[in-house]
């Protein structure tokens, strides 16, 4: 299980996107890191910046977005404004992605072994047999026939795209690896199979992960810490048992109930209200406009951490 | 007997594998039957992967396209021969909202629009004040205000507002069902309660029924009333949505609900499903079961022809050999 | 998988012939149409240009009648698809006893060699312009000084021609103006007269080079452009690939597909646009032949010119076209590739 | 991955600012059109203040250099050329004679464009199929050369007729055009809407589908329109032209028949030619800003471009 030793760091991060009419500032002073062989999930809505942190840490956010701010350490290293020679050497090997469109993550008019493969000659010198029997020891552990080597994406299901995804990004054992909602597009039972082989390949090579999602289930399922975002901020990072358990800030709380259960029937819960501008933020809490609970103390400062259980952080007024 | 608003009658739909076509012909819905009454408003949800034939179904409802064989009836008429007017009718009752809330309007007019070419089209109104007064009312049934939305473009409001606003647009028409399809797999999970909401409202106030074709069992689950679940365009088990999620006859069914993940980090997936190679799933057998191939329980007598519907418990019916 | 499977084969040869069948028949019925048949409309403007000609009308009712003229239009229509197909359309009119065909096959090679060098050479540079303007990767230098090659772009190649002639030829005396060859060297395999050639070539080349890769380049622009933001691309870019390798297997490898569809559907405009570019140069091709016709009105061997110049176009377009299905595995892609 | 999802409940908030946030006011869109004013102003009010009746042969002497030349004279301020016509008053003619054939030319293939394209898109199958496989073949034709033979022994009589044929060829473009826009537009959510609406085919195909068409079919009028221009520039150049009205094609024919560029009369080839170039320059400026307003994408990087 998880050591403790940290082997992703972002620290303060701020991601701003200029546009004509201002500044949209999508990531909002974040902190967060990833020890050795953890799942975060990192959760929010739409729009909420949980895919520009990803982007961040992937330091390919592109114009006009930019980071203003921060640092992300990869096993201690700041790959901010990194140059792009020394950028490319951590890239794969040591920082991967799992990207989110299965259907458009391949290069539809190259083969998969050349996809496969370019990744690792990149990065290491393998060549010849080696090579092509590492690419099918990768097929092999993502449950793929040693048949879709020579195939083209096309001729590939939507689930088995995304394995070979998987079998990409885990090619050169990176540190760390971004999944940006790896099984969003895929039927509820292909999820479930492509979940299992990203879970098994995680456990297999203890690779640290942070994966990004907004159906709670499959958080609940899969990572063992969840980061709560909203509106660019970080509202509450806890171990996935506790969160579940006891979710502190209102918004988790809202994101919880609104799971529609099978088990059992539930009255529904019905919130509304609108997002504020992300050009302009408003003073104190980014959730008060929203907030069931709001009071005057929220609408002054922006609400500090505080620890509520062991790794169990919140901002939030009320405590 | 009461004549049902919408009777699907061993609707089949065919795509392709036609003359000098290089494609196969591919069974998008194949012999679909069902009936909606006016009498009881009811939420009949279609559920079903993708590939499933649902999205073919809500086409075939709405009258985009036509059945290959078979019949779409409103109110005993069928739908491929009316006549203008009565065209105009079965419109007025039977509406639809869309997955996409951004998508249904045009990004060229405010939403004003919307509203205006349904009184135009359907004679809802007099004059103008009239017309305000019955757009008012319907914004009224989803919560929203005209002031606050009928000026703006549809890009300046919230996803949840602009569904609600379609919402209300079909609402206007007094339509007697409407279909939804998949009207809260794009929104985002707190606005999703207040749609569903909503369309509970309109079964239970406005005795309006829907057809909501989902692929998500859960909101299934918590709203409907009747249901449907689809696997590569055939029936697999029909009857009481309740009784079907809390126990599923059908293989396929129970796979199917077995995979959604359990909002509990205590109770995790503890069995592993594997699927059969691709080649195995991509077979398709035009006769027998189609879940075959990716049967665990499956038997020789399940590929000679497709199995009867066997009641399993009171209005739950499921298609499998297991049962007969 | 991929590669050209036989439905897709016998769809682009249908295309062929119907490309040519209906550029054929457009030359044959549109002058019809309006009202005048094209040789006694000759016959008689030759006839006013020499004055008074005794028994006129009797001369053109035998021209008439041996040229099959009397026969109604669908006879005449038959036996004109006999002439395409047997690439025979009958004697020269300005130069009676030469038959039309024999006019023009000197000046073929001329005009296939100058035309498919600046096809591709235009399309080549262009493409490359084009999608180094629309890479996000390219250096500020670079994609500040790209949109200065696309300055004539918008000129018709022939007018680039003239101001070509004016200022490199007359003024400079860089290059020599008109012609294929001076008439000092001796036509053959010798050096001299390859070089000259060459020298006599290159300014025709340049005014249809320089004014037509910027319309590629433009539409690599964009299509680069879409490409960048593709996932596969991005992806490319997160694995640590080299600028290149990304540019190339991932840029370039995907966007030219759709730009080799334009290319295929714009041969026939820039060959077009290239026969007047002939007509400038005095270029001893098709075009300048085309216009010495005109002069002269030699329907026949205009005739000839038109029809070879559609099926060269169309077989050109179907080359492409077969060609395709080799560089893009999706399009000939058939359901059930696993089984 | 869709990294700026700034998403709708954000963007609720963010309203016009004013009218001039359109992207109607695309630099190149404007720059471009404002120089077809100026030209089609010259060719317009020109007859006001210049005897038109000097763009013909005989009418002044021969062969003058402009007037600020050695030689000049201020009564035919452009020079004359050799069969004594005027330089300035065959411009004040010819550039509205050019003008008026492309626009009528690509205007008529625009009319066939949207009749095909919306027939093939809106029906599809055997028609979409039949429209769809004629439009293919014949835009891969040269068109040129098939016009060069047709203008051959077909005597145009007027720029309208020379804008005929020249439709012959103009509407292919346009067709492929509208067809894949119907295609795609078909299946938007909003047609749908319309179409449950009861709204009839034909108000969707104009109030629905055309708003959300428009900076493509102007683009496409555009460039037909230059294109039309080119091919009768082309046609003219090569005296295939109409000969009675002088267009700017016309002046370049005679000037290259009497080996003006040989003689070093600038003043005769040159003007034409500068005056299409400008009319092209226009043109495609006014194509690619359309085209960037109907595709934001293609506006660039932020570098200016």
């Amino acid at each position: 299980m998880a050591s403790d030793q940290k082997v992703l760091e972002v620290n303060d991060l701020n991601v701003h996107y200029f546009t004509p009419r201002g500044a949209v500032i999508a990531a909002n002073a974040v902190n967060l890191y990833v020890k050795e062989g953890e799942i975060v999930g990192l959760v929010g809505e739409s729009g909420c910046g949980k895919t520009t942190v990803a982007m961040s840490i992937l330091q390919m956010v592109s114009a006009p977005g930019r980071i203003v701010g921060g640092e992300i350490k990869i096993e201690g290293q700041n790959i901010v404004n990194l140059p792009e020679k020394e950028l490319r050497k951590i890239r794969w090997r040591k920082l991967a992605l799992i990207p989110q469109g299965a259907m458009n993550s391949l290069n539809p008019v190259i083969k998969i072994r050349e996809q496969m493969e370019d990744g690792i000659t990149a990065h290491e010198k393998v060549r010849g047999v080696a090579l092509r029997d590492k690419v099918f020891k990768l097929l092999n552990d993502v449950g793929l026939p040693e048949r879709v080597y020579n195939m083209f994406p096309h001729e590939l299901s939507g689930g088995m795209k995304q394995r070979v995804c998987i079998a990409m990004a885990v090619a050169l054992n990176p540190v760390i690896i971004i999944a940006d909602e790896p099984t969003s597009a895929l039927d509820v039972v292909v999820q479930r199979v492509v979940a299992q082989t990203l879970l098994d390949v995680k456990t297999r090579l203890g690779v640290s992960m942070i994966m990004i999602g907004h159906d709670m289930g499959l958080q609940a399922q899969m990572v063992d810490r969840v980061a709560v975002m909203y509106a660019g901020n970080l509202v509450e990072v806890g171990p996935v048992g506790s969160i579940f358990e006891h979710p502190y800030h209102p918004y988790t709380r809202l994101l919880i109930d609104a799971i529609p259960s099978t088990k059992q029937k539930k009255s529904l819960k019905v919130t509304e209200g609108l997002t504020h501008d992300l050009r302009n933020p408003p003073r104190g809490c980014c959730f008060q406009f929203r907030c069931p609970f709001v009071r005057d103390a929220c609408r002054e400062k922006p609400p500090a951490f505080k620890q509520m259980a062991p790794d169990h952080f919140v901002a939030c007024v009320q405590y | 007997m009461e004549q049902p608003i919408i009777s699907v009658q061993d609707a089949t739909k065919i795509y392709g594998g036609g003359f000098l076509s290089t494609s196969k012909p591919f069974v998008a819905l194949d012999r679909f039957s069902l009936d909606i009454y006016e009498s009881q408003a009811k939420i009949v949800t279609i559920a079903g992967e993708s590939g499933s034939g649902k999205t073919t179904l809500a086409n075939l409802v709405l009258g985009f396209i036509l059945p290959s064989s078979g019949k779409i009836m409103y109110k005993g008429q069928d739908v491929s021969t009316m006549t203008r007017e009565q065209r105009r009718i079965y419109r007025k009752e039977v509406q639809a909202i869309f997955q996409d809330p951004y998508e249904v309007y045009n990004p060229f007019y405010r939403v004003s629009h919307i509203f205006n070419m349904v009184v135009r089209h359907f004679n809802l109104a007099q004059n103008k004040n009239e017309a305000q007064q019955l757009i008012e009312d319907a914004l009224n049934v989803v919560g929203l205000r005209g002031s606050e939305i009928l000026e703006k473009y549809p890009h300046q409001l919230s996803g949840g507002q602009r569904q609600r606003i379609m919402v209300a647009r079909a609402y206007m028409l007094r339509p007697r069902l409407i279909v939804a399809d998949e009207p809260v797999s794009a929104v985002d999970a707190s606005l999703r309660a207040m749609i569903l909401d909503i369309m509970l409202k309109l079964r239970d106030r406005h005795h309006i029924s829907f057809l909501y074709i989902t692929h998500d069992l859960s909101t299934a689950y918590q709203i409907s009333d009747k249901m449907y679940v689809l696997f590569q365009g055939t029936t697999v088990e029909r009857g009481n949505a309740g009784k079907i999620i809390e126990n599923p006859r059908h293989p396929y069914v129970q796979e199917l609900i077995d995979s959604i993940p359990v909002p509990d980090p205590k109770m995790k997936w503890n069995t592993n499903i594997t699927l059969p190679p691709e080649e195995v799933m991509r077979m398709k057998s035009s006769v027998g079961c189609r879940f075959y191939p990716r049967c665990a329980k499956h038997m020789d007598i399940c590929t000679r022809a497709f199995p009867e519907y066997t009641q399993v418990e009171e209005d739950h019916e499921v298609a499998c050999y297991l049962y007969q | 998988m991929g590669g050209l499977t036989r439905s897709y084969f016998i769809q682009r040869v249908l295309m062929f012939f119907l490309t040519i069948w209906i550029g054929v028949t457009l030359t044959f019925v549109i002058p019809r149409l309006s009202g005048s048949d094209p040789t006694t409309a000759m016959l008689l403007t030759m006839m006013n240009q020499r004055g008074y000609v005794e028994n006129a009308d009797k001369i053109i009712e035998s021209y008439k009648t041996s040229f099959g003229l009397n026969d109604p239009l669908p006879i005449q229509y038959i036996r004109y698809l006999g002439h395409v197909v047997r690439f025979d359309y009958g004697f020269s009119f300005a130069r009676f006893p030469t038959a039309a065909w024999d006019m023009v096959t000197p000046a073929l090679p001329w005009t296939l060699i100058l035309l498919s060098v600046a096809a591709v050479l235009s399309f080549l540079i262009g493409v490359t312009v084009g999608s180094l303007m629309g890479w996000r990767k390219t250096p500020r230098w670079l994609q500040s000084i790209l949109p200065i090659s696309l300055t004539f772009t918008s000129i018709p190649y022939f007018m680039f021609g003239i101001l070509l002639i004016s200022i490199i030829a007359f003024k400079l005396h860089w290059l020599p103006a008109t012609g294929g060859y001076s008439r000092s060297v001796d036509p053959g395999w010798n050096l001299p007269f390859i070089k000259d050639v060459l020298l006599h070539a290159v300014l025709p080349l340049i005014s249809i080079v320089l004014t037509s890769m910027g319309g590629w380049a433009l539409g690599m622009r964009g299509l680069m452009i879409g490409v960048n933001n593709e996932d596969y691309f991005l992806l490319a870019q997160a694995k640590g690939l080299s600028p290149a390798r990304v540019f190339f297997r991932y840029g370039i490898r995907n966007a030219i597909l759709p730009a080799l569809t334009a290319f295929a559907l714009g041969i026939g405009s820039l060959i077009g646009g290239s026969i007047l570019v002939e007509f400038i140069f005095a270029y001893p091709g098709t075009g300048y032949t085309l216009y010495r016709a005109i002069q002269e009105q030699d329907y026949t061997v205009i005739q000839t010119i038109t029809n070879l110049i559609i099926i060269i176009t169309a077989a050109g377009v179907l080359i492409l076209d077969l060609l395709y299905p080799l560089i893009d595995p999706r399009i000939t892609y058939k359901r059930n590739v696993a089984s | 991955m869709a990294v700026l999802a700034t998403n709708s409940n954000t963007q609720a908030a963010a309203r016009r600012v004013n009218i001039w946030d359109t992207p109607w006011l695309n630099a190149k869109f404007v720059t471009g059109s404002s120089i077809i004013v100026l030209v089609l102003l010259f060719g317009l009010l020109g007859p006001l203040f210049w005897n038109t009746d000097l763009a013909f042969t005989a009418s002044s002497p021969v062969n003058l250099p402009p007037m600020w030349d050695k030689g000049g004279s201020p009564e035919h301020p452009l020079g004359t050329e050799s069969n004594g016509r005027d330089m300035l008053a065959q411009l004040v003619v010819g550039i509205p004679a050019s003008l008026k054939v492309g626009l009528l030319a690509a205007s008529i293939g625009m009319g066939i464009g949207i009749l095909l394209g919306s027939l093939a898109g809106y029906l599809g199958g055997w028609t979409d199929h039949i429209i769809r496989t004629i439009t293919d073949s014949v835009i891969t034709i040269p068109s040129l050369m098939v016009l060069i033979s047709i203008a051959a022994y077909v005597r145009m009589p007027d720029t309208t007729a020379m804008a005929l044929i020249l439709a012959l060829f103009a509407w292919p473009g346009p067709t492929r055009l509208i067809r894949s826009q119907v295609l795609t537009l078909r299946e938007r959510g909003f047609v749908r809407m319309a179409l449950l609406s009861n709204v009839p085919a034909l108000e969707i195909m104009l109030f629905e589908m055309v708003p959300n068409m428009l900076p493509w079919l102007a683009a496409s009028l555009t460039g037909g329109i230059s294109g039309a221009i080119l091919g009768a520039t082309g046609l003219e150049a090569l005296g295939l032209g109409p000969t009675r009205v002088p267009s700017l094609g016309t002046i370049i024919n005679y000037a290259l028949n009497s080996s003006a560029l040989v003689r070093g009369m600038v003043w005769w080839w040159l003007p034409p030619i500068i005056t299409l170039v400008i009319i092209f320059t226009a043109f495609f400026l006014m194509t690619v800003g359309l085209d960037e307003i109907a595709n934001p994408r293609l506006r660039g990087y932020g570098n200016g471009k």
